[in-house]
């Protein structure tokens, strides 16, 4: 079983070289901690930049450059400041080779839920339903279960949608899965020491396990 | 060429009415009007409908025209980070109309570019699309999504000059850009105001047809929402 | 009666204080030597310039630095450069405030033709499609007949249109005029020394005339 | 960051096939992507569809590529100044698609924006018109146009850094920004080429997401149509 790293670690290994890649917020954003060296990528905050760089030292903080999550953050050589429309531009045009964002819940056709609980407060969708409508490939990273022990992974998601038929593939503390064109969650991989019963457990929506199921690799 | 300089915020926002459509630039805290937002609750001006990505925090940016009931209705694509605002929306003291961000974008520019609709994919299959057209090309659906129509777009650059040219400080530019373009009447505060040719033409944001009125602002706070530093 | 440049001289007093103006190739161009000191105008290229100022001396001749006629010009100090698609951006949501060009036929009802006769080598609408769909003031700058005699003011266009109902006013060799927006030429100025006669026989559409046609003044 | 740079013009459009549509950059002789050109004519490759303000001077710029007869199709607001044109066109063996300048300009960014078509007011009520979808906004007719597809787009711009971000100077931007985003291949031509970082972040009129390969051209010789002195 992974920790928040060690979803990050896992989906790091998904990014090949010469990515442009937006990182939503929570464990998305560790994903730009574990980037092989040898891997050309660029970060795309939606608020405006291509090329973010890690956050800054104490005294580099700039209130004028902030990411999407609005967290003072640096910008590496070669960056470049656009303004929203440009930003969402790129995104709809799908220029960004790789979306990587949390959810709520995902179904087996890849309908993603992420923005609203009703009867909650409702905070807004920001650029989520953007991304998830353009993206050429969706990667979720997120919990099995959530806080009541409920699978994440349903038929079809309960809470109102951000978009549909749009996730590839998720990334949770137990598994790898991608989703089907025809529907359902192909079990790629384990977690290390997470056996396919816990996963079956932990999956509501249709589960499909074909053969040996490796764990998952790290260097 | 053509002059826009005012001599302040209270001027520059001084024909703004009950009840006006404004946009105000920013994203979170960051290149935010804060100039002319001060004025505005100085001159308390009320039931106004905020286009602006978010709605500030509780005691600063949209925040404070909040805290006053300044606002009939914010039109975003995130508020939350801000209680007073959550108060009133639950009392339905406040209305909401949360859109997605490149919708906000789009809409903008849309009407900065003349056109008077736009198609987008954001929102297709949710509750977003209620009520939209729907319209299919070469096999995938958009959103047909109207122009902002707005009385004023109030926008903060880094650097002006006084012909109304606008120049913008990294992720400060954010929804400013499209915003003056789309404004009726569009006002930019700057933290620094340079006379006409100054500026690189080749190096201007937002060039000046787009901008009224302008003026050099003051005592700029630029608050940070969440700070984030490495070792 | 009055020469091109007169036309231009003309048309100049219709400009106002903090005027933007898109002036066409042709006589429109002339239109900028004849503004008065104490008035404040910017200049539009539609090729991607505000603030275009006069041709260069010999020296200062730069091949990245053209008006919309492929002429080599200047940039004044506030100029701003920006590309095509924002340039048509600013005329179609109106931010200029004059339009100014030349045409080989006006109808009654404000059409114009300017870009294309049959039969002849077509070398296409360039901007002018988009400026007279947008304009919220369009004053055609041309001569009251063609070479053969005939009237360019006409009933409705022969010529395949540049945009409908758009034309606000005419400024010609003989005479200053408005469209009506229920229909017909308005006449509002004769040129000195033109006598109405004249203008009546050069305009074949309705032509308006109503009390006492005063001269064009000129300071 | 990921690098863009190719070692010729030759290289960059080795893969430009018969048949292809392409976009190039420029206004008149302005900004055209002078290098490119020449390595297209020197390829040999024909049957093109070009998309592009104009077409050149019969001997410069796509007139070049009108000469060996590589051209199919021009899609243009504006020709003429080119005798050769002309005569490939009276006999049929050229076919031109003429269209608004504005269109041209908002069919591309439509593309590099990801909107399927938009709406304009440019051309109602002509034979531009005809065939197309009308729609009325507000009181007002828009023709619903859609964006460009194009397999290939070539701009030249004044600076550019490996990363592919690009800067243009004066009215040589025109169409060259709005046809980088619009190209599947998006091929850069720049005057100098720098490292990244060289430019300034803020400053940069073309992203470098949008260029797919980029060099350093030579020997511009960024002819001038009219010359126009005062004295």
């Amino acid at each position: 079983m992974l920790d928040k790293d060690g979803i990050a670690r896992r989906i790091a290994q998904e990014i090949q070289n010469n990515y442009y890649v937006n990182l939503g917020i929570g464990i998305p954003t560790l994903v730009a901690n574990h980037i092989p060296k040898h891997i050309q990528v660029c970060f795309q905050s939606e608020n405006g930049l291509l090329g973010m760089g890690p956050y800054p030292k104490e005294e580099d903080v700039d209130p004028d450059l902030i990411n999407a999550g609005k967290q003072t953050i640096t910008m590496i050589p070669g960056a470049s400041v656009f303004d929203s429309a440009m930003s969402f531009g790129m995104i709809h045009s799908q220029k960004i080779d790789l979306t990587i964002l949390g959810a709520m819940e995902v179904s087996e056709n890849g309908d993603i839920a992420n923005w609203k609980i009703p009867g909650k407060m409702v905070k807004g969708m920001g650029g989520a339903m953007d991304l998830v409508a353009s993206a050429k490939n969706i990667i979720v990273a997120m919990q099995h279960v959530n806080k009541a022990g409920e699978s994440k992974l349903l038929p079809i998601c309960d809470l109102p949608l951000t978009g549909i038929r749009c996730v590839k593939k998720i990334v949770t503390e137990l598994a790898v899965l991608s989703i089907l064109p025809e529907g359902g969650f192909k079990l790629l991989e384990r977690a290390p020491g997470v056996s396919i019963e816990t996963i079956k457990k932990a999956t509501l929506g249709k589960l499909i396990i074909e053969g040996e199921i490796p764990e998952m690799a790290f260097d | 060429m053509i002059n826009k300089q005012v001599s302040s915020a209270e001027e520059a926002i001084n024909d703004i009415q009950d009840g006006d459509t404004i946009m105000l630039g920013g994203f979170g805290l960051c290149g935010i009007p804060e100039n002319c937002i001060a004025a505005l609750v100085k001159k308390g001006v009320k039931n106004l409908t905020c286009i602006s990505n978010n709605a500030g925090v509780d005691d600063f940016g949209i925040g404070l025209m909040l805290h006053q009931k300044q606002v009939k209705k914010m039109i975003s694509s995130y508020v939350g980070e801000n209680e007073e605002f959550e108060r009133q929306l639950l009392n339905g003291e406040l209305e909401v109309e949360l859109i997605p961000q490149g919708t906000l974008a789009f809409r903008c520019m849309a009407a900065g570019y003349g056109m008077p609709a736009i198609f987008t994919p954001a929102g297709i299959g949710t509750e977003v699309a209620i009520g939209k057209e729907i319209r299919n090309f070469n096999g995938k659906d958009y959103l047909l999504e109207k122009a902002f129509e707005a009385n004023f777009a109030i926008v903060k650059a880094w650097k002006g000059d006084t012909d109304g040219n606008l120049v913008f400080k990294a992720t400060a530019r954010n929804f400013n850009t499209v915003m003056a373009m789309a404004g009726k009447i569009t006002i930019a505060e700057v933290e620094e105001l340079v006379e006409p040719g100054v500026l690189d033409p080749n190096q201007i944001h937002t060039p000046g047809i787009y901008v009224h009125r302008i003026f050099q602002g003051k005592q700029y706070e630029k608050r940070i929402e969440k700070k984030t530093t490495s070792v």
